[in-house]
Order: C-alpha cells, then structure tokens, then sequence
C-alpha cells in the first residue's frame, strides 16, 4: 500500500472546543460548604453574567488526549537539533524543574512577608551576585520579565539618568545588524532610532558612528549593542566604541542575548558597558516553552544604580549572633519604579540559580566554550562542499557562538530561497536556523549550535545541508515544495494576516 | 567537560583540525587581550546533582508557602489548585522546550494552544479578539495605554484609584517613557468616585483605565463608569480576575475596548510571583495595534487545516522602531497552563467555581466583620476578596497570626496610606469554612490581644 | 514528492549503547569527602571487579533524547482507544501520581519504624477497609504484588488451610476460559489442574463440574474463578457454584480481574467466593507503565484469615486521648508467610487508594455501570453491518463490561485472521482488543472498551472495523500486510525466539 | 457522571436504544437478584481533587520520611538520589500508561527499553541472558528456587543465612508450595560458613543461595563458597546489590549460575518498599527457564530492525500449568527508571559511585566502631553497608536518635535472634561525611545516656 500521507498529516486538526460536548465535564469542585445564597441577593443583577462562556465540556481523560497528541505535532529541542539563531537552544535540565516545583518555591505568595520568605529573597539575592560577578557590573535588578523588557528597562534607566543630570536627549543609536526588539524598545521609551552601519569585518562602522554622534551632539542618549553581535562576531572595537559614547555623554546599553559565548570569558562590564540584560531563557537554561516564560535581569553600573526597579532584594548583615537578613527596599527616591508586578519571574530565577551552581565557575565558562567550538567546527564543516560555494559565511572569520550564512549564491544559482532550504531541513529532522536575519545579510541563516550538541549531530546537519544542496541541483522543485513529511506542509501565511481567523467560532 | 557538553578529549583534536586552529583559546583571540577576564569567575565549583538539590530545598524550607500555612493572600495571584494534569501536559517537553513557532509546520501543537487559548479567553472576556499571551498584569496595562495612545494619537490617561497599585505604578513607569500624563481618580465607599471621574476625562483623555474587582474587591459598575470615556471618545480599558469571569458580567458586554489582567488564577502556581502571564482582549477595531503574538487560522498546500502567527507585520521583528510593542519572548507554557486549566473546569465547572467563590467570600466577609475589633472597610458588592478595617496594628495582628500558620492577608497601609489599618482577605476554592471559621477566631484573639498589649 | 515510509520508519533502531562515546558522562557525583583509599586496601582485591560494566557513556542531553524518541514509538492510552479484553485499559488519572510523589510516601523507608509511619500504615489499612467492603469480604492483605502473585498467594493459602484441617489435596478446578496464569500459579503451588468445561451460554458447565468433583473426591482444593468469566459472561449458577464446592471441602477462589464490571453492584464474598484477588492496575486505575508496576492484593473469609501472609497492617483504638494508631503484625503463627519483601506495593496503594477517594462509593458503581453500558453498546455496534456477519459474537447475550467475538466466519469467507484484523486496525490508530484468548472461541477478540471511553470513541473503532471487513471483501491483502504506518511493520516473532538475541552486543 | 467517565444523559438514551434495554439496571439482570448488592457500598463519598490531595498530603504528613530526617536505613532498599530524568522519562504517557507490550508494531519503544535494560543487566552481572524484570527481589530468588526444580529436578536447597530475611522467608513460603526442603547454613565471623555449607551441598541439592554482600554487609567469597555447588551440580544462584557491582566481582565471573536480586538502587524510590523491581540473569543453559518477559530482536517484514517479547513459550499465556513462571505483569516502569539511571551514571559514574559508597563506608565504620559503646559485629569487608553492636538497648538508641532527627540504621534483634545488640547502617552518596560525624557523635551521647539511665 502506498502511503498518501503520514499519520500526523492524516490527522486533521480539530480544536478542544470541537471536542465539546454538553453535560461532560473534567473538575469536580468542593462542596461549596456555606450557605448557598443566590448570587444575586450577594451581587447586584446588572452586574452579573448571563450566559457562562463557552468552555470546552469534556471529561479528563480525552483532555489529556487532546493535549498529548498536539504535543506530538511540535518539534522541540528534546527531539532533535535545533541550531536557532540568536536563540540559543541549549539543553533544558530536568533537575531545574525539579528543584523549581518545590512548594517552598512553588506555592510561596509574592505578597509573603519578607520575614517568612527568606530563603526565597536569598535565593533572589544570590542569583544578582552571581549574575553582577558574570557581566562584571556592581548591580542587578532581576525584576524584567524577558529581554525585551530589560531592553525597556535600560532605555528608562538612561532616560532617568538624564533627567536626573538636567538633560533630556532623544536618540538612540543602534547598530543595522541589531535584533527587532532594539528599535521597538527604544520608541516604547519614547526616544529615536539612528541606525549606525556594519563595516567589512561586521563590526560598528566606526566613521559611522562618529559621524551619526557628531551629527546627533548632545542628543545621543544611549548606544545599544549586542556583543559578540548578531552575525556572531566579536567586535574588537569595543574599547574605542565605549570611549566615544561615554565622551558623548551617552549610555552604553548591551544585549545580553548572546552573552552565552563569552561567560568566563570576557564581562560587559569590562567592556565600558553601563547597563547589560540577560536572557535566563537562553544562557541560562529556562526552558522556553514554546514562546516564553524567560526572564531579562538587568546589570548596572554605579552610576546608573539610583534609577533601578523598585523594590530591590537587599541583604543586612545580621547583628548579635543572627545570620544574614534580607528584606525588599521601596524606599529608592529616585528608581523609574516598577516594571511590573511584584518581585519578577522567580520560577526561573530558581531554575537559573540552580544551573549556575550545577556548572560553577569552571562549568560556565566551559559551557561558553564549547558553544564557541561547535560553532566554529560546524562553520567549517559548512564551508567544505556544496555548503561552501552556494553557502557563503557572510563575514569570513572565526565566529564567536554563532555565525551567519547567505543563500544569495544558492538563490542565484539553484533558484532555493533560504526559506525552501529551511523547509526542506524540516524533512530531514532538523530544526532549520533562523532565516533573514540579521537584515543586512540577504537570504540570511543564522546558526547557533550551541555547547549541548554533538559532534554527530553537527555532522549529520552538515551532511543534511549538503544532501539537500545537492538535490537542489538536479531537482529545485523539492525544496521549493518542501517539507512533505510534517504534521501539516507549507502554509499559507498571508491569508492568515489578510483575513485574520483568530478565535474557533462557536454555535449558538 | 559538564554533563551537558560531549566534547571528548578525541572530539576537540578532531573538531579543532577541521576548524585549522591549535587550540579554542585561539578562537577566543578575537576578544582583545585587556577585554578578556583572565581568571576563574568568583563563583562556587560546579555541584552534583544531588548536592544542588538539597541546597535548593534547603532555601525552600526557609519560606512559609501555602502548603505550609493556610493562606488568605491575594492582592492579584491566588492559592487556586492547580489540576495535576496541568503539570502532566506542560511538563511533556514537546510543550516545554521548543521556541516560539517561528516554522509552523513543525510546531503546530503550540499553535494550536495559542488558538484555543486565545479562543476561551476571547469567550472569558467577551472581546472577540485575544493576544496569545502577555508577560504578567500589570505590564499589560502599561502595553494597553501604549495602544491607546497608537489608537486615539492622545497622551492623556484617567485611572482609578481602584486598579491594582502595581499596575497604576507600572502605568506611570512606562508613562515617562512613551510621553503621557496619567490622572489618578480616587475612591468612595470602595468604588471608583463616579462624578469624579467624569469630571477628569476629556477630549484629551486617550484612555480610562478601571479595574473590577477592584482591588479592595469591589465589583464595579464598569458599564456606567465607562460612559464617561465613550462620551469623549476614549478607550475604555478594563483589568479583571479570569476567576470571576463565570459570574460577573463580561467587559465585552459593559463597552470595554481593551480587557485584561493578571492570569495566574488559571493553571499558574504562585511561584512567588511569576512566571505567570498577562491576558489581553479587544475589539475588531484594534486588532492591528495588539502587543504580542496572535495565532490565526489557515490551510497547508494541501487543504489541511493549520496554524500560524497571525499579523506578525504588528511585531518588532518585522517592525522594528514601528512596532506596536516590543514583546517578544512571552508566557506561552504559562497560557497553555491557562488553557489546560480552563478546559479541566468546563463551562459548568467554571460558573459554579466563580459562584463557590462568591459564597465563601460572602461567609467569610460576614464572618470577620462579627469579629470584635473587626469591621468592614467597604460594603460594596464583592466577588473573591474584601477588605477590612482593624482596631490594632496591622503588621502586629498578622505576626500573631503567621505565629498560628495563617497568613491572614494583604496590609494595605504601604500602598494606601489613608488605609493604614486595612487588610485584604482572598478566597478560594482551597480555603474551607473550617480555615475560615479558624481565621475568624484567629482574627478575634490576636486583635484582642493587641488591644491588651498582651505579648507574644 | 512520493513518501516511501513514514519519518518513524525512516530512523532505524538503535540502543542507547550504540550511541555511547568513550569518556562522554550525564553524572557529576559529589565529592568523596572522606579518605581516598585505595580500594583494594579496603576489599580484597579478588573480591574486586578488573572492567567497569560497559555501560553507555553519554551526556545528558542525548540520554533525553534517545528516551523521548523512543517513547514516540509506543501507542499509549494517552493516545487513543485501548479496548485491550481483560485488562481493564481505564483513564490513570494524574493526581494519583502526584499524591504518590509525595516525598511523605515517596522517600519512606519501608524499615522505618511504624511509629514514624503512621500515615503510611493508616493508608494501607484505610485502602484494606475499601477492598474489604468492595469485595464482601472481611480481611486483606495488600502484598502480592500483582494479580498472579495473588493467586499463588490464594493457592497457598488454600494449602494451609487443609493442612491446618490435616488434609492434603492435590488438584485445582479451572475452567477453561481461564487466565493462563491461573494454571500456571496452579502448578506453582504445587497443584495439578482439572479443566471444568464452559456450556453454551458461556458459564461452568454444570454437569461437567459435578463430574470432575465426583472423579476427584476428597482431592478437589479449589475452583479458581473469574466471575464475569474472560468472555465477559457473569455466571448466573454461581451460587450453586459455591455450594458444590464448599460441599466437596475446597475453597473457591475469586479472580478479580474483571471487577470492574460489579463494583459497588455485587460482591465475590456475597457469591461465596473465599479468596480474592484484586488487580490495582485494573479497577483502581493504576497506570500499567508498559507492563507493571501493578499490586494484587487479596481478600479473604474469616477460616483462610489466620494464614495471611506476614506482617499484617493492624490498627489499634487510641487510649487516653490519643487516637488510633497502627502497626505491622509479625506474630501470625499460622500465617503462610512473605510472599515479598517488606509490606508491598506502596506506591501503587497510594494511587488506588486516591483512585477510590475520588470516586467514592456512587463513582465506583457508576464506573463499573458505565464501563458494563460502553462494552454492551460496542458489543450492538458490531453486530451491525458486516461486522454482525463476519465476527459473531462468541455467546449472544448481554454482556458485562467486554464481550468476546470469533474471527471464525471472516477466516472462512475473507481469508483474514483475527492476527490480520489486529494489525490492520494499527493503521487506523487504535490498539486491538486482546486476541486468542481466550482458547475455547477460535480466532478470538476480546473487547474491553472501559468505561472512561467516549461514545465517539466507541463508534469509531465500529466503523473502522466496518471499514476493515469491507475492504477485506475487496482487497484482503491489505489487512494480510497490515500495518503499514507504524514505526516498525509486522516483526518475525518466530526468528526471535528461535534464535534469541537478547542483550546488545558491544566491543572490546 | 464521574469526572473521568463521559456518557452523558443523551449518550446514554442513545446507546441505551441501540443495546435495546430500556436502563443500564436490566444489563445487570444477568446477575441473579440475591447476589446484587442492592445498597450504596460504605465508602465515603467522591471527593475533588484538591481534598483527595490534601487528604492524602496530610497522611504523608505524618511518615518520617528521608527529606525530613537523616537516613541510615538500608537493608535492601537504599535512600540513592533519582535523578530528575528518570522522573521526566517515567512520567511521559507514551511509557506510563501502555499496557504490555503484546502488539510489537506499536510498542517499539517499550521494548528496546527492555533490550537496553537486558544488555545493561547482564554487564552488571556478568551473565549473558536477563528477564526484563521481575517484581522484586525476595520473590525473584524464590523464582529462581522453582528454576532450580526444573533444571535439576532436585528439591534441596541450601541456603546461607547471610541471604536477606525476607528472601529466605519468601523461599520458604514458595517451597511450602512447589515443594521442596530449605537447609539453612549458618555465619561465621559476619560470612557464610564455608564448612557448613559444604557439609550442608550434596547430590540432592538443587541450588545453593548465597547473597554479596550479605545481609550483614559483608562481602562473601562467592567464588570459593561456590565450589561446593558446582562439585555436586547444583545451581549456584546469587542474590546481589547492583549498586556494588562497579567495584565488586560480578557474580558471573564467580561461577553463579543465576544473578538475582532487589533493583530499587537503580533509579527507583523508596516508595516505603514498593514498586521496585527484581532482576535476574542466567548463563545461556537456563535461557528458556527464565522467568518473566524478554525481549528480543528481530526484523519487520522490510527488513527494518525491531523487538519483541522473545520465548513467550516459556510464559503462562501460552504454556499454562506448564509455564517456568506464573508471572504476567511485572514492573516495566520501574526497569525503565533503572535504565535511566544506569544511563545517566554511565560506565565512569557507576564505578565511581561504587567507590563512593565503599571509601564512605569505610569512614562511616571506623567513626561508629570508635564510639564508646559501639563495636563493629563483624569484621569482615564490606562495600555499602555494615553492622555494629551497641552495648545499650537498640531500640531505646534508636528513639533517641530520630528524636534528633535521624534514622541511625536497622535493628537486626527481630530476624538475627543473636544480635539481639546489632544494627545495620547503610551509606549512600547522599550521605554526607557531615551527616556520619552527627550520626557517630549523636549514637555516642545517645548510648552513653542509656546506660547511664538518662530519661529522654
Ligand atoms: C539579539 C536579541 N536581542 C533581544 C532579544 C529579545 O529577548 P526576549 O525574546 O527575551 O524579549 C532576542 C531574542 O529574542 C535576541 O535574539
Ligand atoms: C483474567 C486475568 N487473570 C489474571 C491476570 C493476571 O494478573 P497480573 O497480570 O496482574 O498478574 C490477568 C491479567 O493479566 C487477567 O486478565
């Protein structure tokens, strides 16, 4: 018998709400064990719904179905090689859930008085000194929910900044090669974006640079940087930058997105960084489940310090014969307050404390590392072969934990978009890399192995690259038309945004 | 080489010949000499296992959590019961460790969650349109007054005085950022001041922001308050409690433009504060200018149904500087908790929880307000939590009753000074009529004891 | 592009030891602390081991992997439909695996003293009370550690019991539509077997019963049981039954393997039944991980109590304001003694025991209502149609909670085996009933459907069956080679056992 | 309707129509009147979730367990750390909830699982053929008895009594059955005595049992003990705890016939004694008298590679009466969880946690046997555990010390009559040196107090 599709694509997808049906039900609650006093004699009429809403009603166990068997039609990191750029899939340690889900952690109310929550403010405190000692700057708010956040953060602390030293500046610069969130972040804050070129080795174009600060004089308020940058590339000039934006009375802000192939190794701080975010989802091991939850702690420098979040973990020493206290401080005159609610995502500040004391010192900068190795091995691996000629490395260099390729070659010469080559890596098993991005690179790849990976599996990515290369030379209609074997093939993306179908609509 | 790298003695030879260096500190040389570190980071040796958990459960053991004392904390996260099948389903690592779908076809479990998840929280809300999924509470309404001012190109912001303190301080925080000015309407009786709020919103006002419950626990009349913001042709944007969204009338229904809030209450665990995640509904009208991602339906080449991001021409990766909100990393396993969480309750189940709720609040409140010492600090209609007044130091009652293993609610002196003897009590389906009951006796002896100066 | 094979199929098996990398390791262990010696000063050295055990070296990563792939290759009951006859494939909910996590039951001791394990011990007494009033019988023991360990704790028991009455007899009734491990445990014990022929409506044949009795007076031990039998047929001469063996001097022996269908409906003690055992992995939902763990413990009448196996959970009433408390009794003189170590199961206890919480006394008759009303409708569904014509059911009544049909006529007239059924349903994506058994029907299935399947579930395994049969009017080849859409296709059994390879080999 | 049942009142009229009975009671006609039970059992009623936890969180409440105290509790079951994979694996559906894996096609994973568990068991062992696990360990050497039967058709066994207690009960239970005479072989010096037992072996004997390290901690001479079996043909069979087997001599290469025993190290929690899993290994001669499931490879019809469950003719669902074992399910999940663990440790971590336990032991002893009190029971070498006598009453220690919040080890009076004085104390990695010096330090105040009198 010849197979049509394969078992998931026979499959069709049907929501939970679809699998209703009246009268079933999964919870049994409590018996409500007061009085049972019509809701209207305890709420006025207008104010109460007339209709419950339409939740799905079904027992538990085709609940349990329903959701195990949509897992199945993810692709996840314990699956397979997912080498996402700027992403940073490292292995997720169960041991980080474990220690996360104890109720101590689990069950503790944000609002607990800090007298009965100290084991959780020293875990909070523990977690910003170690996180202070790897990007080598004194201070820590962990209070940011993701890097984007921290982003928002940093551009509100330079503005504070300012403002506190009687001025009120309105530019950004940011580098072309910078991430999506950069620029948006900085008009959230209400400022403006100067974009600064790339120069041949992929670093800050330095004339650029000192022309865009000469041109904006005193209205730069702040530079924001990712280093090593998004093409993966270290940028030497660092020290010079630095020097320039602080002789420009700016604030130099640094993306803690790539930070995983320098810990050990070279800190923010050092590098005349005033304000680092760093991503725990992704140096750090949080687990990104599908889209978040992360979270985006930010380090500062001195002066910056005064204009933190509220409220800040402290710690007093303790005094006759007592341990260490430690308390939350609201009382920060000059702090740009809060970011959000309560203390910040503490479910992974545990899960990251946890992978730090399971690496160490030594461990952390192995892990930088080994990413900064299997990077480079499967830069060359890609370099050979078919990979090299219509693969090209955008900025032909060592790369620091990841590295950027053009599909221009291939394009022109196969006719394969980046994208069909993506697609056609999903036939294969893998997670393909991040496509068109950084922006500057065109049919852009973006490759981040990471320190977790095998030898093997970066070989057998090579080998698939090359496979599907080769296949395109004799026949580009597969991977225009990939991927074939997938829970679903291609989709179709503009519809979805031309007539947006964004809720299951529901009878009656 | 940890237990989370591979890269053997024989790997590095083998991998540093392909890459035609000598050694990995080469690869490192392109990190100025003066730039790199140069010595061990001060921090412990790597742990065992073992050794990591025990020192974890050691700090845990230090903190007083709900399975150690019975709790009445709310304030915007509540001690729900999470269904174990929530644990089941977002445990599996299909859900757990992917990244946001960027490629569809191999991620359309997560898609499909997203769909369902904004689904039943367009049903919750009665808005038709829902984001996937925003960071936590209060940042979503700092995200709302950035929609407001992209939807009415106004900077003025009206909010209650009744909306959650975090909220109202994050508002300002992003305020400063985004350039608005935001007018704070008081309270009467445990209500939004209604004439007061009519008088502060203007031709000006892009956005009245209320909150019901509020957080005294005050169901609003969010309908009759909004009037004032139609009027002037601001947006009327509402914070809620999912959990009470079985009984009390949807936002939809009472001409909210933008509903949201805090979404712990469904299949999220304390966690002392997060992760959780930030619900956010809308009308049709503001479909485009919604922060964070929106899963939409469409067909594969083949005709099968699936599932993509929908509107990503919103976001900051394509966006960039014109984005409608830099968000990007969200809460997408804590919505799938949402989502499991929901389905498990059902629509009967999550009615008659809403009512439980109500009626044990009712008891409670009625309860604590007999308690000499005790009375109420409002007496409007309440949903899940009231607030009360004690005649005794606030903090010193709650220690006597922390000494007992009660943790018996929010003081709202920090945030409400003129409130300095206030405290807010949370209920819910976990809080039986014997810990109530307990509470009250609790209540009664530690007030009395205060008024004695008895000491502990 | 055409699919050869589905991806599953594409990745061929390989163990966890092939993929093992000299000098790889998931295991950071903690540090000695203590003195370094030398081994050998320690134990002689003839004592010790030259090789470590090849074991696989692999860092923790991979080892998720290999497991969450593999796990991808098994059908579960979380996945679909499992109408497996006799083994009760019912919804495991999920609290019971987090109350069993509890490290209060989880990281307990079994040698702690019963002083410090009072909930432990009041558990199990608490769960003995409920099998006690589910079976109508007065005294449990919870230690067989599944049903045929049970059933050889009966058989033993059943020894003592004559030989405390001075008598010792040697052969065991049995019909045959018994369990296989019911003879097995038979000969275990050190009994021979007498089969007790079924009549035509599906029970003991009467006359053949008073015949064996009659041939082996003065020998008979017992009757072994099961009451609905394995054709799903509830035996209306029990009672009758009984008598004939009491008469004769035997025990009558309850296997509980089908208790689901009378729970809270009808009770073996009632029926005159003297042993019983009850499978904890059946009825009381816990989870059978792929073939066990399960537990089996047994219920017994007053004259079998004073052999129960050692120790007994006891309970004693609270003196002077304490409450009741619990112990471990050892002093049985007449017990059988261990058939295990320690006091059995535990975590399997806990699971049932919260199984029969939530449930309660109503949800326990419900369930077995529910799952007798799903098996009859099943058993209406598929007497429509073809499948009415092709798979008769083997004994037309009512049956309680599964009903067994004969391949017989679609042997016949399609050339299709009940074997090729099984397999073609695969395609389909559900499990197949149980098949050949039981013996006395030819070409066998036996259909369990449980009674936390949906309507919906049970109508469409009726027209996937429908489907089967009508395509094998047509094409019998394709049910021939089914399946065709699993990891693996039909695997040589004969091979396997003809020349066993049963460990992997590896080098050095 | 039950929340894990969904036959709603329409499903039910519905299907009620299709069977052709009028109410679910006439299907129950079948069962004759005077056997319907005609009442509601006396079981309490259905409780939700969250009370079903909390009832059962408060009984586990009240268990002494080893997060709350520290453990020296040993005799066969071991307080080893699991690691947090094993749980990850163990708890996916795909391996929790399937049934035996009779249908191969789909059930792929569950055995290769099995194949793995095998080879890693036979390394461990040093014999070439392994079940895939059978219940525990007691049971699995009685099974190993009712083997011997059949490969000998001898009925004596021998038995030294450094063999586990409730092993040698068990033995004794199943021999009562399946018929045969158990000599029980006495200890000398903490070993087997090598005269007595050679005295004891003779052409009658089915198989010798012996158990490394025995009960007493002592690490037996298998090989030399072994001769004797092999001189009159019997079964040299050897109980053993895997968890020694990456220092110690595998009971292959000492000439053992059959390796058995308790699996609960590898990757299986206390679980206060169940479920665990009993292994067992065979030379090739007894491969079809094996007890319980093996898998085996094989290929699909496309010459793919696969498993199945090989020589089923061995097992009762083919070979009734006849079967070499009544044993149907066993403890997959709980061999899984070895596996894992197997894994996870690796070649490197197994050997070097048995070194671990040998050098803490080692330590632990030589603490113990310096207190004032204490004195070793035995000398002989030892790996894991060790035993000691106290010259004041065991239990009342044993009081003293777990007022102080430790389980100082396992008192031998009840099964070892002439160590009325004795007590076993286990080591695993999860004891600390720390947590030995407490426990020297404590059992020294704690005799010294006994014998002075001291009330507690
Ligand atoms: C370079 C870079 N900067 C910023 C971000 C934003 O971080 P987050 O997704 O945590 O908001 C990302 C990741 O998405 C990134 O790759
Ligand atoms: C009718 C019957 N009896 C006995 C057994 C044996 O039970 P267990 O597998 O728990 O040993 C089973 C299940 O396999 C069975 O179906």
């Amino acid at each position: 018998m010849a197979l049509t599709e394969t078992p998931m694509q026979a499959e069709r997808a049907r929501t939970i709400f679809e699998k209703s049906k009246a009268g079933r039900r999964a919870a049994a609650l409590p018996a409500t064990e007061v009085p049972e006093t019509p809701i209207s004699e305890l709420i006025p009429e207008k104010l109460l719904r007339r209709e419950a809403p339409r939740l799905p009603e079904i027992a538990e166990p085709e609940i349990v179905r329903h959701y195990n068997r949509l897992s199945r039609r993810n692709f996840d990191l314990d699956s397979g090689f997912y080498p996402l750029g700027s992403c940073t899939m490292k292995h997720n340690p169960r041991l980080n859930e474990r220690v996360a889900a104890l109720p101590g952690h689990a069950r503790l109310h944000p609002a607990q008085d800090p007298k009965r929550a100290q084991g959780a403010l020293e875990l909070m405190w523990l977690l910003q000194r170690s996180l202070s000692e790897i990007c080598g700057l004194p201070h820590v708010s962990l209070q940011p929910s993701a890097g984007s956040h921290g982003e928002l953060a940093g551009l509100l602390l330079t503005r504070a900044y300012h403002a506190d030293r009687g001025e009120e500046r309105t530019k950004v610069l940011a580098p072309d090669t910078s991430h999506g969130t950069n620029p948006a972040s900085v008009t959230m804050a209400g400022y403006e974006v100067v974009k600064v070129a790339t120069d041949e080795v992929g670093g800050v174009e330095m004339d650029d640079l000192r022309a865009k600060l000469a041109e904006n004089e005193g209205e730069v308020a702040c530079l924001m940087l990712t280093n090593p940058n998004t093409l993966g590339v270290f940028d030497e000039n660092i020290g010079e930058i630095a020097r320039l934006i602080h002789e420009a009375g700016g604030t130099l802000y640094y993306d803690g997105a790539n930070l995983n192939a320098v810990m050990g190794h070279s800190r923010p701080g050092d590098m005349g960084f005033d304000i680092v975010h760093v991503n725990l989802h992704k140096s750090f091991s949080q687990p990104h489940g599908g889209g978040g939850p992360g979270a985006g702690p930010i380090a500062v420098s001195d002066r910056i310090e005064p204009f933190l979040p509220r409220p800040q973990v402290v710690r007093s020493e303790g005094s006759n014969g007592h341990g260490p206290s430690f308390d939350l401080d609201f009382d920060r005159p000059k702090s740009i307050g809060r970011l959000r609610g309560f203390q910040g995502n503490f479910g992974v500040f545990v899960r990251s404390y946890a992978y730090i004391l399971s690496l160490g010192a030594d461990g952390l900068a192995e892990a930088s590392e080994t990413a900064v190795l299997n990077a480079n091995y499967l830069k060359a691996r890609l370099a050979e072969g078919r990979a090299g000629e219509r693969l090209p490395i955008a900025f032909d260099r060592h790369c620091m934990h990841e590295f950027v390729l053009s599909g221009k070659p291939m394009k022109r010469e196969l006719g394969l978009a980046t994208l069909d080559l993506a697609k056609r890596l999903l036939d294969f098993g893998f997670h393909p890399p991040t496509v068109y991005f950084p922006l500057l690179v065109d049919e852009a790849l973006m490759v981040e192995p990471t320190e977790t990976e095998t030898k093997e599996s970066l070989d057998a990515f090579a080998d698939a690259v090359e496979q599907i290369l080769a296949e395109g030379e004799t026949d580009p209609e597969l991977a225009k038309n990939a991927p074939y074997t997938t829970p679903v093939r291609r989709l179709d993306e503009v519809k979805a945004t031309r007539q947006p179908v964004v809720r299951q609509q529901l009878e009656e | 080489m940890t237990r989370y790298t591979s890269a053997t003695a024989d790997d590095r030879r083998e991998m540093l010949d392909a890459i035609g260096v000598s050694s990995v500190d080469e690869l490192f040389e392109q990190i100025p000499p003066e730039l790199r570190l140069g010595r061990p980071l001060e921090l412990p040796e790597g742990m065992s296992e073992s050794e990591v958990y025990e020192r974890l459960a050691a700090l845990a053991e230090r903190n007083a959590d709900a399975e150690k004392e019975v709790s009445f904390l709310g304030a915007g996260m509540y001690d729900h019961y999470v269904p174990a099948i929530v644990d089941a389903i977002t445990s599996r690592s299909e859900f757990l460790t992917p990244y946001t779908p960027y490629q569809p076809e191999i991620s359309q479990g997560g898609l499909q969650v997203m769909f369902e998840f904004q689904t039943a929280m367009s049903e919750l809300t009665g808005l038709p349109v829902s984001s996937a999924g925003l960071y936590e509470g209060p940042s979503s309404l700092a995200s709302a007054g950035y929609l407001a001012i992209g939807a009415t190109k106004r900077r003025r912001f009206v909010v209650s005085r009744g909306v959650h303190p975090h909220s109202r301080e994050t508002l300002r925080t992003y305020s400063v950022g985004y350039g608005a000015e935001v007018v704070e309407v008081g309270l009467e009786g445990g209500l939004t001041d209604a004439a007061a709020l009519a008088d502060a919103v203007d031709g000006e006002t892009a956005a009245v922001f209320l909150q019901s419950p509020n957080f005294l626990g005050a169901v609003e009349d969010v309908e009759a308050l909004g009037a004032a913001a139609k009027e002037h042709g601001a947006l009327l944007i509402v914070a809620c409690d999912p959990m009470t969204l079985g009984v009390l009338k949807p936002p939809g229904e009472c001409g909210a433009d933008i509903a949201l809030g805090e979404g712990q209450p469904l299949g999220n665990r304390l966690d002392f504060g997060g992760p959780s995640f930030g619900f956010f509904c809308a009308t049709e009208a503001q479909i485009r200018r919604m922060p964070g991602r929106i899963a939409g339906e469409t067909e594969d080449v083949d005709g099968r149904r699936g599932f993509v991001l929908a509107l990503q021409t919103r976001e900051q990766h394509i966006r960039r500087e014109k984005a409608t909100n830099n968000i990007c990393t969200a809460q997408a396993l804590n919505a799938l908790g949402a989502m499991v969480h929901l389905a498990w309750l059902g629509r009967q189940g999550f009615r008659e929880l809403g009512e439980l709720l109500v009626r044990r609040t009712a008891y409670a409140r009625e309860r604590l307000a007999a308690v000499d010492g005790v009375e109420l600090l409002h007496e409007a209609p309440v949903a899940r939590e009231f607030a009360v007044r004690l005649e005794a130091p606030v903090s010193k009652v709650l220690d006597r009753l922390a000494e007992r293993g009660i943790a018996a609610g929010y003081p709202l002196g920090r945030e409400f000074p003129e409130f300095e003897d206030g405290l807010l009590v949370a209920i819910t389906e976990r809080r039986t009529k014997a810990q109530i009951d307990e509470l009250a006796e609790a209540l009664s002896a530690a007030v009395a004891a205060e008024r004695e100066g008895v000491t502990v």
